[in-house]
């Protein structure tokens, strides 16, 4: 087994074991933060194949992290509202089943993400990163004055969803949700970058001017990838939804992006578990520091910055070493 | 809407522009110039101001407190860059991403800790205070035409700097590739210490002008900071005059955008609705001015092509 | 002969943890023009990128000018005298020609109108940016911006690549012309014709270290087909 | 007589008031090496560049294959079987250099967008790859990434990737430079093979390369095409001589 | 057991620091040892804030929360938090969704209703006389309930109504409209840094209207930012230190000594909170929900505003007063110099059913 590879399923078992640990503590709150960093993880991991396979540094996947909670959000309140989703061009019923609502997150993000990146990937580089960003902002402003799902207050639908019959309320069961998932988009991801069209977007990444050489147009493949990023990360927008049951606006920040882009760049760029890696450790910073002082976040950059001082390629990249040319 | 309204609006669209320039012209240099991502200017910023208003209190004169943004920022850049920035040149920009990021952190809740969580007071002296009559019968604030006359003068001094001086084409030279100026016998590392620092002093200056007219508070530099990106990227990366233009461009947009979209929107709704609607719209328009710019030219206004 | 301007001793040196560099002794006197010869990855740029600083020194020792280099940064060296032509070509992509030619210029004879003397190309392109320059173009610049620093040791990286031939003879011409003003030159090339003719003395590295020093003279065909792969 | 597979007629292209390619008219037939020299700056890379579709040009037709071409974008004529090799090597740096040959076999093999199925082990790609990294002498370096391989190793790549896509037709940007002699032997046998499947036009600045392989040659002197002939017409031709040759003739 | 979810990091962080200082006094001072309090910080983020109440509620067992500041984030957890069946005891924010159809047993507001302040400022801007007033307010949920709240007292004519975008800085544009518009009198909700920089601006470009507004731009903590500027400006509160009772004054002094800065408005709905939670403590245990609600609708606690009661959908009924901005030795402070509403309640009392 190679040993990123180790690394992950690694990773993967200690934030099993943490929220386990929470269970048999009988500390729920353990349990609601290992779910909270599994969804970021699987934002992470959306993002991870835009920003580290593709080069694509995206500063808008809060859009698509936020449209999948506001799918969910408007879904679920519709179906406890007995209140049509949308009248026109068809009629569309609201739901609280999962699958169904994952479902629409993810052909919402779909939706979005392609005009985004249509005109997105006409530029590059730093361009890139602001182009997404203005993409995003505008969604933001839009959701915070626009009043119908609640403005800048969001949109509360007071219980989790259901799917297979099972209590969603009971943070275990959630968090087993959510993990699953992860373990799934994980997978998905590691069979993805290794397929030809993963050879292809590393090679649109590298060497645009060689690929195109070859007779592949380097926008074909960069959109397709970025709109599968941005259907992970509208999943895992759903599911944060759930866990609070409640979306805002606040998901559609810029903080939100940053925040998922620190998960990636902390955990280790173009790396299977980085975003895994990176999402525990930072919500584990979080949590522990909060109780030294109130002035926390000082010691939280302090750690960051140590972090990407000495260790390069982020987390997984110093327990994994340098990426082997060949895999 | 009178003629002098319309008048008056362009001039403060203008005026926010070239605000905007003052607090954008040390990202200009750091990011644009440099091509390094600091997403730490708004703390700068922040520090700027906030040494501004601290020295003013203390010893009485906007003036000592001017002095005092600059060198504070200043120092801080050294620091920053001798301690972090500069182990990082050689890696991924995105690394620069996050320690500027964590940077931030520090700054922000350094900042609180030394100075409170309270807004500070910091406001203009007399002398800079008040308003001038304009031509066609406009009173217009003394202080702003000052910002503007700053702007100006901040835009010259750095276009000759970075497009006219050999200084300014060895850190071009460093940014596209640094290890060959350094084999060309260019102490390129000493000159990126002087430059951040530089850059730095600018975002304090900014912040402590700014900052007299707006709030100093905790958190004032984040909304800056993306202004800030937006302005260059707008105008063009590495431009200065690309620089100058974008921040111009995006003020008169923001600006008139506030003013006449809900008037426009009066027109086909009741006004209500249009004050509500149009203004939800104006404050999508900077962001929408962003991509349109970068959908028609991808790299900007005033940008070399890729 | 005094002490040779540039003195490298069993350098070792690598990429990282991969060396690259076995131990190679090259001497460059002042005037003299040494070509530094090898196939195709034996190791001639890691030698010239580790006398330059670009690459660390993990063992043996480089003396410029009878300063011993180990310690000093990049810069330094280069201020020690040091005018690279690097492998590629390198020009800085976002300046203009003049701008290449300038920004890291040291006083001396050689000046922008001596560089556009020697390459009224350049001259005639000026104000164009480096990055739209012909490959033939750009290691004019690239020749002429190492130049500027008016150096004592001049490094050639197959500097003659790319160029047509009419060029390559005026360049061939030019370090003659620099040996005999007292510049020493170390010089990578692959068209050992030329390279004979020029040089004083030639090294051979195979496998990252120098297995043959001698005058151009004796560089016999049985050492040509063993080392040269001609 | 057969059709020419490459066909460029009265092509122009200018930058701002500099005039790279004027009016140049130039063909391919099969079975051939054809020579583009010319000083340095006459256009020949842009020419290069015009036909691979990567910049646009501003008058006159390509013809490919019997096709007009000039609506194709660069992937769209590197599919029609177009391949190009670059002057400064153009690589992925942090891949092996097997991968970067696999790519190109896979380019041409048309599945892209194939998801799942691991590429790393996939013959359909491996064999060619590995066959044409042999060809070029670079098997012992297959592993290698391209970052940590030396320069003439880069440029023997270049080759490889080339071959790899099969093409109809080759356009190489000075090949050999940057290359020992060793490896120019390799590849002037290698181009003496190859032009009997695929027609190359070579730019090359040596000229004992060029006189010793090419069928034809025709020269670019500001952008105009000043000659083209056989090699012995093109010695003796006196305009060349001065402008490009020097000695070397 | 009581979780505190508020601001301590951060842009906002000091509205936060005072209500958490305020509610620790009260506790401090009322010597109660029984009370333990948690305190999160929620860093403004509404997801955050929702979490927080999760672990309170799950892990540390509380029995009431308290401490938000910001109307997103209550809308974020209250509902949450009491359809898990807790006590929210809301020392500031106050949606009208809560007050209305959103309404809870569990849920309390101490502080007010978000559209009292505003609608008292309507109500001011009559007795005062102005007949053309221009209205600003940031456009979201609450700037858009402020400039609701202010028509729906305010008869005159308005001479402009604007929303500005939130978190906005400049305000050249807005004040060039004001001098154009004609009007006599400007009412502004901008809270925070927005209304700092947009008071010093106003002041600079000599307009000249008188300015009105809720307590939120004139807080004890920004006016010493604001400075000179803000001298002379009404703003409408349901407290001010100045109000003459024996709880405030214990409340003023005592916070003075602990903390070494004059209260601002935020440090006293703390303060209310924690008495009010103590008084009904006192009658039953939060064990005995029906008995607990029922305590605290009594509200039996000697609030530093006087006068205290709820309506029936747990929003004060209390008198809303107009401040003058005036500067005591060195510091800007408030003094009260009419009353603007007598016994408010709120426009929501029908539309709850409980
Ligand atoms: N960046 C690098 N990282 C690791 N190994 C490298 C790197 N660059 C070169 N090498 C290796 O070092 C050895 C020497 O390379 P070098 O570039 O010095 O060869 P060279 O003699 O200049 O060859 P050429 O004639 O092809 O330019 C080669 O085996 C090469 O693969
Ligand atoms: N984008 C551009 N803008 C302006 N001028 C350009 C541009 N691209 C190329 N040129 C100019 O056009 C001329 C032709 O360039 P080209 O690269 O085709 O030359 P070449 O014949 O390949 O030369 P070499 O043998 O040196 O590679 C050069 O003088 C070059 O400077
Ligand atoms: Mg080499
Ligand atoms: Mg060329």
């Amino acid at each position: 087994m190679k040993r990123e590879t180790f690394i992950t399923l690694l990773l993967m078992a200690l934030l099993f074991g943490a929220a386990f640990h929470g269970k048999t503590g009988d500390e729920p709150f353990i349990i609601t933060l290992a779910t909270k960093a599994a969804i970021f993880a699987i934002a992470g991991v959306g993002l991870n194949l835009a920003l580290g396979y593709g080069g694509l540094v995206s500063f808008g996947h809060a859009a698509f992290f936020g449209i999948g909670g506001y799918a969910a959000g408007i879904i679920a309140s519709a179906a406890r509202n007995y209140a049509p989703v949308m009248t026109w061009p068809m009629e569309i019923a609201g739901s609280t089943s999962m699958p169904v609502i994952w479902l629409a997150a993810i052909v919402a993000a779909m939706i979005t993400a392609i005009p985004i990146g249509i005109f997105s990937l006409r530029t590059g580089g730093v361009y890139f990163i602001m182009i997404t960003l203005a993409f995003a902002q505008m969604l933001y402003y839009f959701a915070v004055s626009w009043p119908a799902y609640g403005g800048e207050d969001g949109l509360s639908f007071y219980v989790r969803n259901e799917a297979l019959g099972l209590n969603m309320m009971d943070p275990w069961t959630y968090f087993a949700v959510c993990f699953g998932v992860l373990a799934v988009v994980l997978a998905l991801m590691a069979v993805l970058v290794r397929s030809r069209f993963g050879l292809a977007l590393e090679m649109a990444r590298q060497n645009p001017q060689r690929l195109t050489a070859s007779g592949i147009r380097p926008f074909n493949v960069r959109l397709t990838a970025f709109v599968i990023s941005a259907m992970i990360t509208g999943l895992a927008g759903a599911l944060y939804a759930d866990l609070n049951r409640f979306v805002s606006p606040s998901m559609l920040s810029w903080h939100t992006s940053g925040e998922i882009m620190v998960f990636v760049i902390l955990g280790g760029v173009a790396r299977l578990g980085g975003p895994v890696a990176g999402a525990c450790l930072y919500l584990l910073l979080e949590e522990v520091l909060g109780d030294v002082t109130d002035y926390w976040q000082v010691l939280l950059g302090i750690v960051l910055l140590l972090v990407v001082l000495f260790a390069r390629g982020g987390l997984v990249g110093l327990l994994a070493g340098r990426r082997a040319a060949h895999d | 809407m009178s003629a002098a309204l319309v008048f008056e609006q362009l001039l403060n669209g203008l005026q926010f522009g070239v605000m905007l320039f003052v607090m954008a012209a040390g990202l200009t240099l750091v990011f644009g110039v440099m091509g390094l991502i600091n997403l730490a200017h708004g703390s700068l910023y922040m520090l700027g101001a906030f040494a501004c208003a601290a020295v003013a209190a203390a010893t009485g004169s906007f003036m000592l407190g001017l002095a005092a943004s600059l060198a504070a920022a200043a120092i801080a850049g050294v620091l920053v860059e001798v301690l972090i920035i500069r182990h990082l040149y050689a890696r991924d920009h995105l690394d620069q991403v996050i320690a500027t990021f964590a940077l931030i952190l520090v700054f922000t809740e350094g900042t609180r800790w030394a100075f409170g969580s309270f807004p500070l007071y910091l406001t203009l002296p007399d002398a800079l205070s008040g308003s001038v009559a304009l031509p066609g019968g406009i009173t217009y604030p003394l202080f702003r035409l000052l910002i503007i006359g700053v702007g100006l003068g901040i835009a010259g001094g750095l276009f000759l700097l970075v497009n006219r001086t050999r200084l300014g084409m060895r850190i071009r030279a460093g940014e596209s590739d640094r290890e060959m100026i350094a084999a060309l016998g260019v102490d390129i590392g000493k000159l990126y210490t002087i430059v951040f620092a530089l850059g730095a002093a600018l975002a304090g200056l900014a912040g402590a002008l700014v900052g007299s007219v707006q709030a100093v508070q905790i958190g004032m530099g984040e909304p800056v900071l993306i202004l800030a990106f937006v302005v260059i990227v707008v105008g063009g990366i590495g431009s200065i005059t690309g620089a100058f233009i974008g921040a111009v461009l995006v003020g008169l947009t923001d600006t008139l955008g506030r003013f006449l979209l809900p008037q426009a929107f009066g027109l086909i709704m009741d006004a209500s609705s249009a004050t509500s609607v149009g203004s939800a719209l104006a404050s999508m328009l900077i962001y929408v001015l962003m991509a349109l710019v970068l959908v028609f030219k991808p790299t900007g206004l005033f940008g070399k092509p890729a | 002969m005094s002490a040779p301007f540039l003195k490298v001793a069993g350098l070792t040196a690598g990429y990282g943890a991969s060396q690259a560099l076995f131990g190679v002794d090259l001497d460059v006197g002042t005037g003299e023009v040494v070509a530094l010869m090898g196939r195709n990855g034996m190791g001639k740029t890691t030698t010239i990128k580790t006398v330059c600083k670009l690459l660390p020194i993990t063992g043996g020792s480089i003396m410029i000018d009878g300063r011993d280099t180990k310690r000093i940064p990049v810069h330094k060296a280069a201020r020690l005298g040091i005018g690279l032509v690097p492998e590629g070509r390198r020009c800085f992509p976002n300046l203009s020609v003049e701008e290449n030619l300038v920004a890291a210029a040291r006083s001396g004879e050689w000046t922008f109108d001596e560089v556009a003397k020697l390459f009224p190309r350049l001259a005639e392109r000026r104000t164009q940016s480096a990055s739209t320059l012909s490959g033939g173009e750009q290691q004019m610049l690239a020749i002429g911006r190492a130049l500027m620093t008016n150096p004592k040791l001049l490094i050639l990286d197959e500097a003659t690549e790319g160029l047509a031939p009419v060029v390559r003879q005026e360049i061939w011409a030019a370090i003659y012309a620099l040996k005999d003003s007292g510049l020493s030159i170390l010089v990578v090339d692959k068209t050992i014709r030329e390279l004979k003719a020029v040089a004083d003395r030639c090294v051979i590295l195979e496998r990252g270290q120098s297995v043959w020093t001698d005058k151009p003279e004796n560089l016999s065909d049985e050492v040509c087909a063993r080392y040269l792969g001609v | 007589m057969t059709d020419p597979v490459l066909e460029v007629t009265n092509l122009s292209k200018s930058f701002g008031a500099l005039a790279a390619c004027k009016n140049v008219s130039l063909d391919l037939m099969p079975g051939e090496i054809h020579a583009l020299i010319g000083p340095n700056g006459a256009g020949k890379t842009t020419l290069v560049k015009t036909i691979a579709g990567e910049i646009a040009h501003d008058a006159g037709h390509i013809r490919f294959d019997g096709e007009l071409i000039s609506h194709l974008d660069a992937a769209g004529r590197a599919r029609l079987g177009l391949a190009r090799t670059f002057q400064i090597s153009s690589l992925a740096m942090e891949m092996s250099a097997l991968k970067n040959v696999m790519l190109a076999v896979m380019a041409v093999s048309g599945e892209v967008f194939r998801f799942f199925r691991h590429a790393g082990s996939d013959d359909a790609l491996l064999g060619p790859a590995r066959a044409c990294l042999e060809e070029v002498g670079l098997q012992n370096r297959a592993h290698t990434r391209v970052a940590e391989l030396s320069h003439g190793e880069r440029r023997q790549l270049e080759i490889a990737i080339a071959l790899a896509m099969k093409p109809k037709a080759f356009l190489m940007d000075e090949p050999m430079a940057g290359m020992g002699p060793e490896g120019l032997a390799r590849l002037s046998g290698l181009l003496r093979d190859l032009k009997e499947t695929a027609p190359v036009l070579l730019i090359e600045h040596d000229m004992d390369v060029v006189f010793s392989l090419a069928d034809r040659i025709s020269v670019l002197v500001y952008g105009e095409v000043i000659a083209t002939g056989t090699v012995e017409e093109i010695r003796a031709n006196p305009d060349v001589q001065g402008a490009y040759l020097g000695d070397a003739a | 057991k009581v979780g505190m979810i508020t601001t301590l990091t951060g842009g906002g962080a000091s509205l936060g620091i005072d209500v958490r200082d305020g509610f620790m006094l009260a506790i401090k001072q009322a010597g109660n040892k029984d009370i333990e309090v948690i305190v999160e910080d929620d860093q403004r983020k509404p997801d955050v804030a929702v979490q927080l109440a999760d672990k309170l509620i799950q892990n540390d067992k509380v029995d009431v929360l308290t401490g938000i500041i910001w109307s997103n984030l209550a809308m974020a957890v209250v509902p949450a938090a009491v359809g898990q069946g807790k006590f929210y005891l809301s020392p500031n924010a106050a949606p009208s969704a809560l007050a209305g159809k959103g309404c809870n047993p569990h849920y309390f507001a101490v502080s007010y209703q978000n559209d009292n302040l505003h609608e008292a400022s309507g109500a001011y801007a009559n007795d005062a006389g102005f007949k053309k007033t221009f209205i600003l307010a940031p456009n979201y949920p609450a700037g858009q309930d402020s400039l609701t709240g202010f028509k729906r007292f305010y008869k005159g004519e308005l001479a402009g109504e604007v929303y500005t975008k939130l978190g906005q800085d400049d305000y050249a544009a807005e004040i060039a409209q004001i001098k154009a518009s004609g009007a006599d009198s400007v009412f502004f909700f901008l809270p925070g840094g927005m209304g700092i920089a947009f008071m010093k601006q106003y002041a600079q470009s000599e307009v000249g209207l008188p300015l009105i507004g809720p307590a939120f731009s004139f807080d004890q903590n920004i006016l010493q930012a604001v400075g000179d500027a803000a001298l002379g400006v009404k703003n409408t509160a349901n407290w001010s230190k100045d109000i003459d009772n024996e709880a405030n004054k214990k409340f003023v002094e005592g916070y003075q000594a602990e903390y070494g800065r004059l209260p601002s408005i935020y440090a006293s709905y703390g303060y209310d909170t924690a008495n009010l939670l103590m008084s009904a403590l006192a009658k039953a245990p939060v064990s005995d929900m029906a008995g607990f609600q029922a305590a605290l609708e009594a509200a039996d606690f000697s609030s530093v505003r006087g006068k205290f009661s709820f309506a029936s959908n747990h929003h004060p009924i209390q008198d809303i007063y107009v401040r003058e901005v005036i500067k005591e030795g060195d510091i800007l402070t408030n003094k009260i110099v009419a009353t603007a509403m007598t016994d408010r309640d709120n426009a929501y009392v029908s539309e709850c059913k409980m």
